[in-house]
């Protein structure tokens, strides 16, 4: 722990976090706070994420899951079950954490692309589910009734403490990006990037590694999820589950720079942003796609670091900063 | 007396290859153990056996003093048994430091960054990479990988180091290098076990050799013995030149 | 210097008072212009659109003696419900909307309705039909359509008092919309003694049907009602005839009441929708255009007859405009008192929202129709409206062959 | 006629059109082992293909196949060096994301172009009545052209001189080039064929449900169930495992709510590719 405070990321995700939480307060500025809300999230999925792609060398196709599983347990929780939106969250996260591990026991046997498939046919498999599945409300999913709210102060507060709740999961996701990568179990799963089979025989076992990090990079999302669909206020399985966004991480990840804890964070907020203003321009809404293809054909084309790779090259220095 | 590393009666079978079929051997603590034979002898597979990459089908090993039989390669090493690969394989993206680094924190001592970071870079002084211990692995060259692989190996504090044909591609001086790096690592008091073509260099660095062919184990003795030995002549007749060399060592 | 001065100061005058007497008020609402509910959305945003240019064509909402010209504040969702709030809240912050039109859809109403609530915000829904809704608490929502459970009643009414041995099949979408209709049908069809032989709900955005039809088939069902929105209906409709499957009627939810019905041919003869309105609807309108001006003035502008969902999007606009006028402002209290008070018949019906504060703002005054494709003397397909009796334009054909 | 049977027949027929979609898709893994993400926008594409030649000449849609394959060819071409020829040999990471990007690329200008909404060809054949239940005329159409055309590319495969540089370039490249056989353009070749053969899957689809440019994924992922099934790289063995998985899911239907059917199948999938990789016909190997 000590050693963190002395690396200038540590201080720079506090600060980020810091900013994010005083520009919307400052002017009440509620507009501001929906944009860095869906920033905030992007960070997070795509930080997780980039535990098992940037530093494992497991490409998930379906990370996404998790966010949606921990948006249903959570809505779940809060307002059927009536509990407090925090414990609801964290047990979500808990719980999804416990159901990755499963899954990950049984897939995570299978390498390279045949893992890529597997993920894809898991988060078929599991909207599927929910889409059938009666106390959760099947295709048409589930609703939060406005004395949900009430705990937290009315549906305006609640926004607000969401929104706080939100930002420190962010955080938090980064951090534990950059914890993970100075440890001994980072270091590990980075043998396991490299060579599978020659950091098992150097003494890692990849087994139990490759399971617990799955795991691990369920349980943010997942409390994200719980507190974004609780804000959002109801949720199905199209929108829990849906494809594209897990794509578009990969995307995001790609963009900033996979394996790097300021790429991932970069590369999300960079393309959140990107995607918001061409959905919202009348003239390039239709090309959203196109251009965020193109963008990562050229990205993986000429620079496969990503923005951070690029920044390494560009001043060597700037990677004791930026991990 | 019992020996470090036991092997009774080991099998492999790959479909309708039979790859390793009823070896046994011991190996003594302290001890340089030669392992030649022709190619596709099972020299490799024997290998993979005694680390647990392979799962045997039949037999038993025991290494100092524990049964090991089916256990997987990452306990293995842990429990002091360490190799190289016979075609480098170093973690191309990261720095020759941080692959020993990896080789000292999964190994036997299971250390802590702080400690692996200490332990590789003495290990990388022993094997003269210390100069090189902060380029990505992928730039360095053969020899120079094949030291890493060395390097990696020792940073696990191993007791018995499965050596797979360290000097192949290597040129005179850099074999000599590493007979000196392997002499060294005896001296330290870590067993040898390995694999080599380079027959000189085998014939002197062993105290014992261990001869395989089509699977089997033809002969196990001193290299003195082994040269005068007929099934093994016989088996290398299909390479005259190696024959020879055999002989004229003897 | 001094001239200068005046100038300036005559130039601002009028400024001021061209604004005093000409002020905008903004609308804000989005529209699914691409996504499964393209269709349907777009024509509730013509209803919108030609609201807006009625009014300003004749100088705008008239209130406390001011003119407001209307403008709206719209942008795509994607048929996505995280856009919806996203972009409701970036209209009532950003651009500052004075009043809200739902999105189409209910799942797509019910996420904006959080944001709305939140801002207190007044919101007229149109599209979104479920009740759900208006049983969470809300104070600024008003529902213009009939409530899903009177969807398909009428359908069953009907088909007492022609076939009361019919075997019924329920093949419905497994959206909010449905759902909520399906649920109430099916318990009134068992009330009124037939026999439900078969219930299935199908995924949003089903395109192979074969599977349920051989099933409807096997259990030899002679009704069917179900159906979700228009791409689903149309599917199910033309694929029902592929598999020859002897149905004796076909009710379809939304989808038969779009104008692009009559494209499928064979497929659309016969089927039957629950309608919020139809242009043969005879309603003496107390304010605003009557039915036949809103169908000519639709036509003329977008080639097209109008659906329900264009009426609807209209009616929006003319009960919103009447509360306004009776406000004498936009300040969001006294229209809301406005609105509640409202009990008025437009050409699309009669308006009157339930202050039950159990169910706030849930439409009590509209109706249902019944209306089915039949052909006309010339073997043309038209839409007829069989039910009410009262008002019907042609008799209930049954069974359809 | 049972319910059951009938349903297994609507499945059979379905189920060789996932088949024609699948073996594009295994052709290109067996050849450059490459999981082609474009396939789901190329069978839309397809689609499309089929709506406007219809729209434009209203001749025989299984004439029109012919056309759209070429289309397919001639498209293959040109993703091939927009996003494979570079990838091939590199990491699976790299192929997935690149053909990923263009994959985003094609739904996106399809979406500026046709939208999201959905899209009819307008064309019905008479079907066979038996019973109560009817086999439309156009399932039937479609898995006779899909089983045509696979006997086709069995043809080519095994009986010309480019089909056999194409098996020996999957079996081995690098022995392939000591032959003498240029990979690249072996490559390029059969990437193509394995577009055309999503074309001409997406074309058959078209003439029998409604879609939209967003349809194609829902084919991909079937595609990827069906060449899973097979075992990776098998492509007749797709068309066979393509049908298997229509008839299991007309063998299902009729028990279970149709919304359980993707559950059924995607958790067999999961199931198979852990414990038999190699596919449902392959053996196992160390």
């Amino acid at each position: 722990m000590m050693t963190m405070l002395r690396r200038p990321l540590f201080w720079l995700i506090l600060l980020l976090a810091g900013i994010f939480a005083w520009l919307p307060v400052r002017g009440n500025n509620v507009a501001l706070r929906e944009d860095l809300i869906l920033v905030a999230v992007a960070i997070i999925l795509t930080s997780n994420l980039n535990l098992m792609i940037g530093y494992t060398g497991y490409v998930n196709f379906g990370h996404i899951v998790f966010y949606g599983l921990g948006g249903y347990l959570g809505l779940y929780l809060a307002t059927v079950r009536g509990w407090h939106l925090v414990i609801s969250a964290l047990v979500a996260g808990v719980l999804v954490s416990l159901v990755a591990l499963l899954f990950g026991l049984g897939i995570l046997r299978l390498r390279g692309a045949y893992f890529a498939l597997a993920t894809i046919g898991v988060l078929v498999a599991v909207q599927a589910f929910v889409a059938n599945f009666e106390p959760w409300g099947r295709s048409t999913g589930m609703y939060v009734s406005f004395d949900s709210y009430a705990p937290l102060g009315g549906p305006r507060h609640a926004l607000w403490t969401t929104y706080f709740l939100v930002i420190g999961v962010m955080a938090l996701s980064l951090l534990l990006s950059l914890a993970i990568k100075s440890s001994k179990f980072g270091l590990g799963l980075f043998a396991i990037r490299e060579d599978e089979d020659a950091a098992i025989v150097l003494g890692v076992n990849a087994t139990v590694y490759k399971a617990i990090i799955y795991s691990v990079s369920a349980f943010l999302p997942a409390v994200a999820g719980a507190l974004m669909f609780f804000k959002n206020g109801m949720i199905d399985p199209s929108i829990a589950f849906e494809y594209m966004l897990s794509l578009e991480g990969i995307v995001m990840l790609m963009l900033g720079g996979s394996g790097t804890v300021a790429g991932a964070a970069l590369g999300a907020g960079l393309y959140e942003r990107l995607r918001s203003y061409l959905l919202t321009s009348p003239r390039l809404s239709e090309f959203h796609l196109v251009i965020a293809g193109g963008l990562l054909l050229l990205v993986i084309r000429l620079a496969p670091g990503g923005l951070i790779g690029w920044l390494y090259r560009l001043i060597p220095h700037s990677r004791e900063v930026v991990e | 007396m019992t020996g470090l590393l036991e092997v009774r009666g080991i099998s492999k079978r790959f479909g309708g290859l039979q790859a390793v079929s009823d070896v046994s051997f011991t190996l003594n603590e302290g001890e340089i153990l030669g392992l030649i034979g022709p190619n596709g002898a099972g020299k490799t597979s024997l290998f993979n056996l005694v680390n647990g990459v392979y799962k045997s089908d039949k037999g038993s090993i025991m290494f100092a003093g524990k049964d090991i039989t089916g256990l997987s390669p990452d306990r293995v090493v842990r429990l002091g048994l360490a190799r190289t690969h016979q075609i480098v394989r170093p973690l191309q993206g990261m720095t020759v430091l941080e692959n020993v680094i990896v080789g000292a924190c999964f190994g036997r001592e299971n250390q802590s960054m702080h400690d692996a970071h200490a332990t590789a870079l003495e290990v990388l002084e022993k094997v003269g990479l210390a100069k090189r211990a902060y380029s990505p692995a992928r730039a360095l060259t053969l020899a120079s990988k094949k030291r890493l692989e060395v390097a990696r190996a020792l940073a696990a504090k191993p007791k018995l180091l499965l050596l797979d044909e360290v000097l192949a591609g290597l040129n005179p001086t850099e074999i000599a290098q590493m007979i000196d790096i392997i002499h060294s690592i005896r001296d330290s008091g870590i067993s040898v076990f390995m694999i080599e073509h380079v027959m000189q260099a085998i014939m002197n660095l062993s105290d014992r050799i261990l001869v395989l062919n089509l699977g089997r184990k033809i002969a196990e003795a001193p290299p003195a013995e082994v040269v005068h030995n007929t099934d093994v002549v016989e088996a290398y007749l299909g390479f005259p030149d190696i024959v020879d060399k055999l002989r004229g060592m003897a | 210097m001094k001239r200068a001065t005046l100038i300036s100061f005559l130039l601002c005058t009028c400024l001021a008072v061209s604004c005093l007497a000409q002020q905008t008020i903004t609308i804000g609402f989005t529209v699914s212009r691409t996504g499964a509910l393209n269709v349907d959305s777009l024509e509730q945003y013509r209803g919108f659109e030609l609201w807006r240019d009625t009014v300003n064509a004749s100088g705008g909402i008239k209130a406390g003696g001011k003119g407001y010209k209307v403008q709206f504040a719209s942008y795509d969702d994607e048929s996505n419900t995280k856009r919806v709030q996203q972009l409701y809240t970036r209209m009532i912050l950003e651009d500052k909307a004075d009043f809200l039109f739902s999105p189409y859809s209910s799942s797509l109403t019910a996420t904006a309705a959080i944001v709305t609530e939140q801002y207190e915000k007044i919101m007229l829904t149109t599209g979104a039909a479920e009740e759900k809704t208006y049983k969470l608490g809300n104070q600024h929502l008003f529902q213009m359509f009939a409530p899903a459970s009177q969807y398909l009643t009428a359908a069953l009414d009907a088909l007492k008092a022609k076939d009361p041995k019919a075997t019924v099949a329920f093949v419905y979408e497994d959206a909010s919309f449905s759902v909520a209709v399906v649920t109430p049908a099916k318990t009134y069809a068992q009330q009124l003694g037939f026999n439900v032989v078969f219930t299935e709900a199908y995924a949003p955005n089903t395109t192979d049907f074969s599977a349920l039809i051989d099933k409807v088939i096997s259990s030899k069902a002679t009704v069917l009602l179900g159906g979700g929105h228009y791409a689903d209906g149309s599917t199910l409709a033309r694929q029902l005839t592929g598999h020859k499957v002897p149905l004796k009627m076909i009710t379809l939810l939304v989808a038969p009441d779009s104008p692009q019905w009559s494209e499928l041919g064979d497929a659309a003869y016969g089927v039957i929708v629950p309608s919020q309105w139809e242009p043969q609807s005879t309603f003496k309108a107390e304010y605003g255009p009557s039915g036949a001006d809103f169908g000519n003035a639709y036509t003329a502008k977008y080639n097209a007859p109008p659906s329900y969902e264009s009426a609807g999007g209209y009616a929006s606009g003319l009960i919103l405009q009447r509360a306004i006028e009776q406000a004498g402002g936009i300040d969001t209290a006294k229209v809301t008192q406005a609105l509640n008070a409202t009990d008025i018949t437009t050409f699309y019906g009669r308006t009157r929202f339930s202050t039950q504060p159990n169910e706030h703002g849930l439409q009590v005054g509209h109706t249902i129709f019944l209306a089915q494709w039949q052909k006309d003397k010339s073997s043309k397909l038209v839409k007829q409206v069989v039910w009410p009796l009262a008002g019907k334009s042609a008799d209930l054909l049954y069974p359809i062959h | 006629m049972s319910g059951i049977l009938a349903s297994m027949i609507d499945g059979l027929l379905i189920g060789s059109v996932y088949g024609l979609a699948a073996m594009g898709l295994s052709l290109i893994w067996g050849v450059m082992d490459v999981i082609n993400l474009t396939h789901g926008s190329m069978i839309a594409l397809g689609m499309f293909g089929m709506y406007l030649l219809f729209a434009a000449i209203a001749g025989n849609p299984y004439v029109l196949l012919i056309p759209v394959i070429a289309a397919g060819l001639l498209l293959g071409i040109l993703v091939y060096w927009l996003s494979v020829n570079w990838v091939v040999g590199r990491s699976q990471l790299m192929s997935l994301l690149s053909t990923f990007a263009v994959n985003m690329m094609v739904i996106g200008i399809g979406t500026a172009i046709w939208s999201t909404s959905p899209y009819n060809v307008d064309f019905s054949l008479s079907g066979i009545t038996v019973g109560a239940y009817t086999f439309t005329g156009n399932h039937i159409a479609a898995a006779i052209s899909a089983l045509l055309i696979a006997l086709l590319l069995e043809a080519f495969l095994y009986h010309t001189r480019a089909g056999k540089a194409i098996r020996a370039v999957a079996d081995n490249r690098d022995a392939a080039e000591l032959m003498g056989i240029s990979s690249t353009r072996v490559l390029m070749v059969a990437f193509a064929i394995g577009i055309a053969l999503a074309a001409a899957s997406g074309a058959l689809v078209s003439t029998l449900f409604p879609f939209t440019i967003l349809s194609g994924a829902g084919y991909q992922l079937k595609s990827f169930v069906v060449t899973v099934l097979a075992g990776l790289g098998k492509p007749f063995g797709a068309l066979v495992a393509g049908v298997l998985l229509g008839l299991l899911e007309g063998a299902v239907s009729p028990f279970i709510a149709v919304s359980w059917i993707p559950l059924i199948e995607f958790g067999l999938f999961v199931i198979v590719l852990i414990f038999f990789p190699r596919g449902i016909f392959g053996k196992a190997t160390a």
